[in-house]
């Protein structure tokens, strides 16, 4: 052996050991233990990192998942249910089913309906509208059609339709996360469950208006008749400051209390037709699926909207 | 993974032990092996711009390389004389010049023995792309100007300068380290380097 | 003179990110934000002088006198990696507060390009033990002028409306790009 | 010029006793979200834990909160743990070469002035324990919003 | 010589079309509805039930707290309806709706003309008597008066400042109210000044209402320790902060009240006002209106009876012109636009602006172009874009160091913008977030 | 995953420049020409391959806490390996990459590769991951190494395809910055997999080029 | 009532300055420097100039509408201040295919590539200016000289600039006074007769639109003034130093881009900061980093480079350098 080579070896070797001594000594000091289940429960999550599940990201909660001792209070709205339960095979700990659920717009309003009595010209932001005043319908709690929701929503599950000034959500791409909820300063929007075969009834109003008031301002307000109030069997419906509201967990979808709705504003997503029934009130939902299919056009618009440069 | 080797102090320093020995031994060989190679990789290039720059000669210049001093203190002009049986056909000489651009630029410049040039080759330069790289015989054919000029009626300074130098479009500056280290080789040359 | 030319070649001229395209992944990783940025500095002026010290040493007794410079970047690597560990042991078993404060304020920096890089220039580039160390702290000077007005305009473009597919990165390059290109103005300086 | 700039982090209450929190910081930056997070020898993955010794409010294990630490007690950590010893160092290293020693035995001696240094840092420990200090305060809904953009 | 605040401010064209208009008292209405929260504060508490006879003057909700104010029927009749009508803003809030039959006064009132110089009344009483009144502040705050002037311990007040600025463009109401009623409004300054143990008091007045300042002058001769102060025009002069600045080069400080810097502003409205309810009895049921606009017939300065229809007064003023774009109650820098005229008057309206189709709507917002004009007119040295954008994302943090809750919301940096941006709008918006996360920390 | 799978992933999805954003000094500092580009990616290649077989066939007899020290020193080992070799058989590329073939050990990437999968995965798996972080990271490299070249000096591998010279800023840092950050963009499209915005992306910019010609025409 | 109320947060009063307004007082502030580069640099001057606009604003228009796909903002004016200002800062022989590249770069990589107007950190005239002298530094440096050169374009008689010349000659070790005599008089410096890029030479002309725009309140004075002031001093102190080394600062202000990037090019608002004692900063680092520069770099002439590098300051400066605060003084007290 050359001389090189051995003190290549002698070199190397002392540098190494000591270098290693330090590292590890560094390693052992500064490693805080992570579960390697924290990484496959990190793995299995959508990684969108939305905040939906009420948590900073979507690591966080996968830690949280893994240090808690059961999975009750811990729930990723995009992943679902099954999602959860990816998790609790991980950890091996239960998961508690949540019914899926799926943001609902509850008014109803377009413009066809709910006749604008001004013009607003303030900046393109709901709160700021809210702030300022009612809104450009008569309706004093109706949507305002600025698209904060929209704006809000991290998944593009929603667009604003141009022909009726509303927001649309897309069922499918909405993950149930809230945040339109917590955008929108009239409270109009509410995650309801999804229902079974995605079935669900709703009163797309929260008009607390007295009757003729409401019926005034908008065409298919709730006005508070009580007569879904009556039909209902199983009591899944309330009406309070003249505003009906259906309880999902207690409605059984028997659809009894749409057709009796004298302004139309109980909404029936995803049924089948009824065909005695005179149209309705276009279904918002379901609209929003077959125009998703057929036009994407409007999904681009509801891009654009998302947009803060084409809002400017 | 059943067999993992535990953390203990006695494993760990053992398997660091070992890598380092087992990559020490085997740098050490192939180092062994390829120092050869690239000793001779560096000669062959030498050689290369050796005879670029001079006749054809028969000799082996590298053996018969002399230093000279030149005028900036402490740095030498290596003179790599050229003979073509027994007789001096030629001295490549490296030179540099501080001039440059940016860092030392260093030529090998080919002098016959009367002192005309007979060729030069940039051996190292840090010149800009498409500046002043263009003195390099890969980029342009500007350098062809010096050859078999006599520097006694071929003044080495860019016109600008009143000298007979064409520059490189703007990049004065270059050409006139380029011309600074050829008539640094050429100086150095006439006054010790003549053997 | 020669120090003047080295601080001001370094800084300016030669600035380790944007001329050299050294130690870019913390450029681009560590300057959402100025104040992280100002801490980063003086970490890696810290990091950089202590690790070009010891590789010096390291070059000049044990690398050359054995005559095995082929070494350089297997033992370079082993030193920094290693010593900017044991700054921070040392410093936690010190001061556990210092060392949480620090940790608040600052990502932890291990080796990056620009640290072993600075090193194996020092040595390229023949300089002696004080001008090595001087050559260091002006790279890191370099460094932190370059990741500071970096994060400085990272931190507006937060607020700007960048069109969605140059948003973060990509706009980061860009930005570096035209940063480069103003800096070619100190071309010459030294 | 706003003198009062905090430095920010989420984290969770990890430990109480009766006057001091251990809070565990949430990843530094965006790390923990990255996608490159395990190539990456940049910034740190671990979670970090500091203690807090000033607050008012009824902390309970296992709430977010916000840790603040003031910028300028973050600028004078930093001097006291990279600036001061880098000037120490440099200048030790300036005199003995400028004293004209031998570049090895001044480089050794420059490195071997942080002993004395670390020393004094380790003396004066309780007294920096009281500087660097942090304050809490509960995380409110915003805020939470705040630090989800953070990580996007 | 002419003072002025230093920084920031802008001149829009001014615009006082009814500055020659004598106040004309306007015929009572057939019905009056009168909210019960005309101030900043607690909304008062209801003391009549419907179908209750009152007299003008009577005192109908009373102060519900130490921010508040009474609310006085400003007609006699009976109250035919007490439910959440909308206001201005659209919104449902209580309010009375009084069917008027004759103008019977309550007794206590002197109707006399005379101006009755001499007062006798403690400090005490006289804010006593103030906050009976319902006196709110009639500059546009609408804050309870009698809080103002109970000035907090430890601090003292050394200086009344007498707000006849109207720095908003088309107002007038000041500027009348100081030309035909001078006398009694220094007189209610004198009155003020007793309450706060002050011996000085300044009335400033900018330079655009020569005639005013020369009057009161003149007049302020007879009256010690009142000053009357002309001053460049500049918008927001009016606002308390610029003002004291402008008067006495102190600042107020950030997140301070006047009373800090040891003084305390009143409008000129509200002197009047104190001078009728301690001399006259006479509680704030009625206040002096503006309608004006560029395309209103007549522009005119009114007394109207709080709760008259807005419709009422512009009919009054020639009926709405045809080309209406907006309607404004208050000026057109700081006025809050109405969504239909069919509403109140209130304590605080201090004008009606008809603002023509063609200058009602803003331009197309475009992208900040950084050109710093907002910053330049910031009186309180804000930045306005930054403060629109950090909150535009959301970041209140950041939005809170950057000191939303300056902002006096004077519009300047809307008004200038380039770009048409809704810096304002964003702005209030920040303020109400940081508000409210001030708030709940303090929770 | 399917050993397919492991090998493309390095390509687009988790290319480490394009889409980690690693291993950045070699990229912007070699790609000066697509040749360039392309050796340092080569070498780059070898030595990710190299050490990731052998830190996988090692890891069960290293200790954990030790395994950073010794994949250090692997690596280490490979890049001199490399050094050493190009030195003797092509020292001209070796002065062109100069600085940055020791850089190789810090690159982030085989660092973070050596500890993110080979520790983890049997040998095969670990040397194909290897093969394919290592030959995208190649690709990348001859991408940005032939845009520079083709903007920069008007030729392509060495081939020139016009007269006199390119546009000097992209031979220069300023370029390297500028053209990487338009690719990383187009990746993180790609990425997102939104197709219609890609195709958006480059339709517009051909349309762009289009009417600009037209314009040209029209003005001629 | 038939037709519909608006209802909007206040103010609802609004200014009468638009973006529009603002860059066309710029536009018509250049038209004087555009007369009398005309006037020196003729058939040149108009067809770079010419060219300039036409591609910055078509770049402007297809890069909005194919890529961004936003409204078309042409209508702006900003997009002819860009090319114009491009066209300003290259000598009048340039082809007209590396104008075109330089506009490309302005507006597609200065201006569009961070969302266009009001968002880009960096002026984009200068990015396309600066790009090109990077890029194609023989053209870019060859300067025609006036009057003669007059009615030739890419075949124009070239000569150096006053700054060139003074570089080379200082470097050659002559001295400033014998230059001097190479150089035209400071009064015909001022009006514009001597080498340079087409915008930058008329003195006057620049000085003309300063006014105009300080008197339409399209500007204030303070970049102008703090980076003019700066320079005065500063090579005013290197000149009383030694004269013989360093020329008269008179001569600083006159020569080079010193008064067209004071005026126009530093004002640019997107790129400069927002508060007046952060624009005054700005202004004097513009002014040391020019002379900086001019004296000690390889570029005989420093103001694109000075500009930008200071534009890449302004985060920082808008950062740490905040108006002065109402009320801010007596804080606590
Ligand atoms: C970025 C940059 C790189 C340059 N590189 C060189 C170079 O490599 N060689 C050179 O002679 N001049 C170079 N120059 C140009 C010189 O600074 C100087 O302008 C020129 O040499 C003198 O001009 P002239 O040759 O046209 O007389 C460079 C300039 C810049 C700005
Ligand atoms: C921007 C702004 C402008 C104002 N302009 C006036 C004004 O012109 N005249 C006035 O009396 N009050 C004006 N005010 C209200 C004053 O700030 C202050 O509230 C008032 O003078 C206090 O008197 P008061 O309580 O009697 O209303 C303005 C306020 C602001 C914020
Ligand atoms: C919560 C609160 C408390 C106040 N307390 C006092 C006070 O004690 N003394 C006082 O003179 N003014 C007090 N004010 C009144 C303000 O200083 C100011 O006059 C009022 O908000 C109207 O001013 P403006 O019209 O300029 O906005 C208070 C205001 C608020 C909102
Ligand atoms: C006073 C003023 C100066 C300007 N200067 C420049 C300039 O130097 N370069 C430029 O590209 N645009 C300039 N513009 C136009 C515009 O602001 C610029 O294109 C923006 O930077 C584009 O976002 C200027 C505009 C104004 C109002
Ligand atoms: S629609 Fe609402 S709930 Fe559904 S994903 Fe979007 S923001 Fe979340
Ligand atoms: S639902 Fe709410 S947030 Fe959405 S547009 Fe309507 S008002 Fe705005
Ligand atoms: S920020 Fe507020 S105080 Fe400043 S100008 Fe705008 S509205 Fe006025
Ligand atoms: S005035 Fe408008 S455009 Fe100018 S800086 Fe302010 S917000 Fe931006
Ligand atoms: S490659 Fe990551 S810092 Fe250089």
């Amino acid at each position: 052996m050359s001389d090189i080579v051995i003190y290549t070896i002698i070199t190397v070797s002392a540098i190494g050991v000591v270098a290693a001594i330090i590292l590890y000594l560094a390693a052992q000091k500064f490693k805080v233990y992570e579960d390697p289940r924290i990484d496959k429960v990190e793995e299995a999550l959508p990684l969108a990192n939305c905040g939906g599940c009420g948590y900073p990201g979507c690591r966080n909660f996968a830690e949280e998942c893994v240090k808690a001792d059961n999975l009750d209070l811990l729930f990723c709205p995009v992943g679902g249910n099954e999602l959860m339960k990816t998790v609790a095979a991980i950890l091996e700990k239960d998961a508690v089913e949540k019914a899926p659920q799926v943001a609902v717009i509850r008014c109803s309003g377009s413009f066809e309906h709910r006749p604008k009595i001004n013009n607003y010209d303030g900046a393109s932001n709901c709160t700021i509208n809210a702030q300022l005043y009612s809104g450009d319908t008569g309706c004093e709690y109706g949507c305002l059609g600025l698209g904060e929701c929209v704006d809000a929503c991290t998944f593009d599950a929603m667009y604003m339709d141009e022909q009726t000034g509303l927001p649309v959500v897309i069922e499918d791409k909405c993950t149930s996360c809230g945040d339109c909820v917590r955008a929108c300063p009239k409270d109009i929007i509410e995650l309801r469950n999804k229902g079974k075969k995605d079935r669900r009834i709703f009163v797309s109003c929260i008009n607390a208006d007295k009757g003729g008031v409401a019926k005034k301002n908008c065409a298919v307000a709730c006005i508070g008749c009580t007569k879904c109030e009556k039909e209902c069997k199983y009591d899944a419906i309330v009406i309070e400051n003249f505003l009906a509201y259906i309880d999902f967990n207690k409605c059984v979808l028997c659809r009894k209390c749409a057709p009796v709705c004298p302004t139309n504003a109980i909404l029936e997503i995803n049924f089948p037709p009824k065909k005695e029934r005179v149209p309705k009130v276009e279904d918002k939902g379901v609209l929003a699926e077959k125009q998703a299919d057929e036009n994407t056009n409007l999904i681009e618009l509801a891009k654009k909207n998302n947009d803060p440069e084409a809002k400017g | 993974m059943a067999s993992k080797t535990e953390s203990t102090l006695r494993n760990m320093v053992l398997a660091l032990l070992i890598v380092a020995l087992v990559s020490a031994t085997s740098l050490g060989y192939i180092y062994e092996l390829t120092k050869g190679p690239i000793e001779q990789a560096k000669l062959a290039k030498k050689l290369a711009a050796i005879q670029q720059v001079v006749p054809e000669f028969t000799n082996n210049p590298n053996a018969d390389m002399y230093k000279v001093p030149s005028d900036v203190e402490g740095d030498t002009l290596e003179m790599y004389p050229a003979y073509n049986n027994d007789k001096l056909v030629g001295t490549a000489i490296k030179t540099f010049s501080d001039k440059g651009f940016s860092k030392r630029i260093y030529l090998m410049v080919g002098l016959l023995p009367d002192g005309s040039i007979k060729n030069i080759q940039v051996l190292e330069h840090a010149e800009t792309p498409g500046l002043g790289d263009k003195m390099s015989k890969t980029k342009s054919d500007w350098s062809e100007q010096f050859n078999g000029k006599n520097p006694t009626d071929f003044s080495l300074k860019v016109t600008k300068d009143g000298g007979k130098v064409n520059a490189i479009t703007a990049a004065t500056i270059s050409s006139r380290a380029y011309a600074d280290a050829v008539e640094r080789a050429y100086k150095t040359f006439m006054e010790h380097g003549k053997k | 003179m020669d120090y003047v030319i080295i601080i001001i070649g370094a800084i300016f001229v030669n600035n380790v990110v944007l001329a050299k395209f050294l130690g870019i992944c913390p450029f681009i990783g560590v300057s959402k934000k100025v104040e992280t940025a100002i801490g980063m500095t003086g970490a890696v002026t810290f990091v950089m002088v202590i690790a070009t010290i010891v590789t010096y040493l390291i070059q000049k007794y044990v690398l050359v006198k054995f005559g095995i410079e082929y070494m350089q970047t297997i033992t370079f690597i082993l030193v920094i990696a290693s010593l900017v560990q044991l700054v921070e042991i040392i410093l936690k078993k010190v001061s556990p507060a210092l060392f949480q404060a620090l940790g608040i304020f600052l990502p932890l920096i291990t080796t990056n390009c620009a640290v072993l890089g600075v090193a194996i220039l020092a040595v390229g580039n023949k300089y002696d033990l004080l001008k090595s160390t001087v050559f260091a702290i002006a790279t890191a000077v370099g460094f932190g002028l370059a990741l500071i007005i970096f994060s400085g305009l990272r931190e507006q473009m937060d607020l700007a409306n960048i069109p969605k597919g140059m948003k973060g990165v990509p706009i980061a390059f860009v930005v570096a790009g035209i940063l480069a290109l103003a800096f070619m103005g100190f071309t010459g300086l030294a | 010029m706003s003198n009062n700039k905090t430095i920010e982090h989420t984290g969770i209450v990890k430990k109480m006793d009766n006057n001091s929190i251990i809070v565990g910081i949430i990843k530094n930056s965006g790390c923990a979200s990255c996608q490159a997070k395990e190539s990456c020898n940049v910034s740190d993955v671990e979670e970090k834990e500091i203690e807090i010794r000033n607050f008012e409010n009824d902390f309970s294990i296992g709430e977010q909160v916000k840790v603040y630490f003031s910028e300028s007690l973050g600028f004078r950590a930093l001097f006291l743990g990279y600036v001061l010893p880098f000037l120490i160092v440099f200048i030790v290293l300036i005199v003995l070469t400028g004293a004209g020693a031998d570049e090895g035995l001044s480089g050794l001696l420059a490195l071997g002035s942080l002993a004395p240094y670390y020393l004094i840092i380790f003396i004066v420990k309780n007294k920096l324990k009281k500087t660097f200090s942090f304050s809490i305060k509960k995380l409110i809904h915003r805020d939470l919003f705040e630090s989800i953009e953070q990580y996007n | 010589m002419l003072k002025t605040f230093a920084k920031g401010g802008v001149h829009p064209p001014e615009n006082k079309l009814s500055a020659g208009q004598i106040i004309e008292q306007l015929s009572i209405p057939k019905t009056v509805t009168i909210p019960i929260s005309q101030h900043i504060g607690a909304p008062a508490t209801i003391i009549v039930n419907k179908n209750d006879q009152v007299k003008t003057g009577q005192v109908i909700a009373k102060s519900s707290g130490f921010v508040s104010a009474n609310i006085h029927s400003s007609v006699s009749g009976k109250v035919t309806k007490i439910d959440a009508i909308p206001d201005s803003s659209g919104y449902r809030k209580q309010s009375i709706v009084i069917q008027v039959e004759g103008d019977e006064w309550d007794e206590k009132i002197d109707k006399s003309t005379q101006v009755k110089r001499d007062f006798n009344l403690s400090s005490e009483e006289i804010i006593q008597k103030i906050g009976e009144a319902g006196i709110v502040g009639l500059g546009g705050a609408t804050f309870p008066s009698q809080v103002k002037l109970s000035v907090p311990k430890g601090m003292k007040a050394e200086l009344l400042i007498i707000n006849g600025v109207e720095c908003e463009p088309y107002l007038t109401s000041d500027h009348r109210l100081m030309l035909e009623k001078g006398e009694e409004m220094l007189v209610g300054t004198k009155i003020l000044m007793k309450a706060l143990q002050v011996e000085k008091a300044i009335v400033g007045i900018e330079n655009n209402k020569k005639d005013a300042i020369e009057h009161l002058t003149k007049l302020a001769k007879n009256f010690d320790g009142i000053a009357i102060q002309g001053l460049k025009v500049k918008y927001p002069q009016g606002g308390e902060k610029q003002l004291i600045k402008a008067l006495t080069k102190r600042e107020v400080p950030s997140g301070g009240l006047p009373i800090s810097v040891g003084t305390v502003v009143h409008n000129v409205g509200t002197a009047y006002a104190v001078y009728e309810a301690v001399q006259k009895n006479k509680p704030l049921f009625e206040r002096v209106v503006t309608v004006t606009g560029k395309s209103v017939s007549k522009p005119s300065n009114f007394i109207v009876r709080i709760g008259t229809s807005v419709n009422e007064l512009i009919e009054a003023a020639g009926g709405l012109p045809d080309d209406t774009g907006k309607i404004i109650s208050g000026g057109p820098m700081m006025g809050k636009a109405l969504s239909n005229a069919d509403v109140p008057v209130t304590k605080g309206t201090s004008g009606i602006l008809i603002i023509p189709e063609g200058e009602s709507r803003r331009g197309k917002i475009m992208d900040c172009i950084r050109c710093s004009k907002c910053v330049g007119v910031c009186p309180m040295g804000l930045e306005p874009f930054l403060l629109m954008s950090v909150t535009e994302r959301s970041m209140y943090d950041r939005t809170e160091k950057e000191r939303v809750m300056d902002c006096i919301e004077c519009g300047s940096c809307s008004y200038t913008c380039p770009s048409f941006r809704p810096l304002l709008d964003y702005i209030r918006l920040g303020k109400a977030e940081v508000g409210k996360i001030i708030r709940s920390r303090k929770a | 995953m399917s050993k397919l799978k492991i090998f493309t992933k390095g390509f687009i999805k988790e290319n480490a420049v394009f889409a980690l954003f690693l291993g950045l000094c070699p990229t912007l500092g070699t790609t000066t020409s697509a040749i360039n580009g392309f050796a340092m990616g080569l070498a780059t290649t070898f030595v990710l391959v190299m050490s990731n077989i052998v830190v996988s066939m090692v890891k069960n007899f290293i200790p954990d806490k030790v395994r950073i020290p010794a994949f250090i020193v692997i690596i280490a080992t490979f890049v001199t390996i490399v050094e050493l070799t190009m030195q003797a058989f092509v020292p001209d590329l070796f002065e062109v990459l100069g600085l940055f073939i020791p850089l190789i050990v810090v690159n982030c990437i085989i660092l973070g590769r050596a500890e993110a999968f080979a520790s983890k995965n049997n040998v095969l798996d670990s040397s194909i991951d290897g093969l394919g972080m290592g030959l995208g990271f190649a690709m990348a490299l001859t991408i940005l190494g032939a845009i520079r070249e083709m903007l920069g000096s008007g030729a392509i591998f060495g081939f020139k395809f016009i007269t006199g010279d390119g546009m000097l800023a992209f031979v220069l840092a300023p370029g390297a910055f500028i053209v990487l950050g338009y690719l990383i963009a187009i990746t993180q499209l790609i990425n997102k997999g939104d197709k219609k915005t890609v195709l958006e992306v480059l339709s517009g910019v051909w349309k762009i080029a289009r009417s600009f010609l037209k314009f040209l025409n029209f003005s001629k | 009532m038939s037709k519909l109320l608006t209802v909007a947060p206040s103010p609802h009063n609004y200014g009468k300055e638009t973006i529009k307004t603002l860059m066309y007082g710029v536009i018509i502030a250049l038209i004087p420097t555009l007369a009398v580069s005309i006037y020196f640099f003729g058939i040149g001057a108009l067809i770079v100039t010419a060219t300039a606009i036409v591609s910055a604003m078509l770049f402007e228009y297809l890069i909005t509408k194919f890529l961004l796909k936003k409204e078309p903002t042409l209508s702006d004016g900003s997009a002819i201040i860009t090319g114009m200002l491009l066209a300003f800062n290259v000598p009048s022989n340039l082809p007209v295919w590396i104008i075109i590249i330089g506009a490309l770069v302005a507006i597609g990589i200065g201006k569009m590539t961070f969302g266009g107007l009001g968002n880009n950190p960096f002026n984009p005239a200068l990015v396309g200016r600066v790009f090109l002298l990077v890029s194609f530094p023989v053209p870019m440096t060859s300067w025609p000289t006036p009057i003669t050169a007059r009615m030739q374009y890419l075949d124009a008689v070239t000569g150096a600039t006053p700054l060139g010349i003074l570089k080379e000659g200082v470097k050659n070790g002559e001295k400033v006074s014998a230059l001097m005599d190479q150089i035209p008089s400071h009064m015909q410096l001022f009006i514009g007769n001597m080498g340079g890029s087409l915008g930058e030479v008329a003195g006057a002309a620049l000085v003309l639109g300063l006014i105009y725009m300080l008197y339409k309140k399209v500007i204030t004075w303070h970049i102008p003034g703090s980076i003019l002031g700066t320079i005065v001093i500063f090579t005013g102190i290197l000149w009383l130093i030694n004269p013989d080394k360093y020329a008269d600062p008179l001569f600083h202000l006159l020569t080079g881009g010193v008064l067209l990037g004071a005026i126009f090019m530093a004002t640019d608002y997107v790129s400069s900061p927002m508060s007046v004692r952060g624009q005054l900063l700005f202004g004097v680092g513009i002014g040391v980093l020019t002379v900086v520069i001019r004296i000690a770099g390889a570029y005989p002439e420093g103001v694109s480079f000075a500009i930008l590098i200071m534009n890449a300051f302004v985060p920082l400066i808008n950062m740490y350098i905040k108006p002065k605060r109402f009320g801010e003084v007596i804080k606590n007290g």
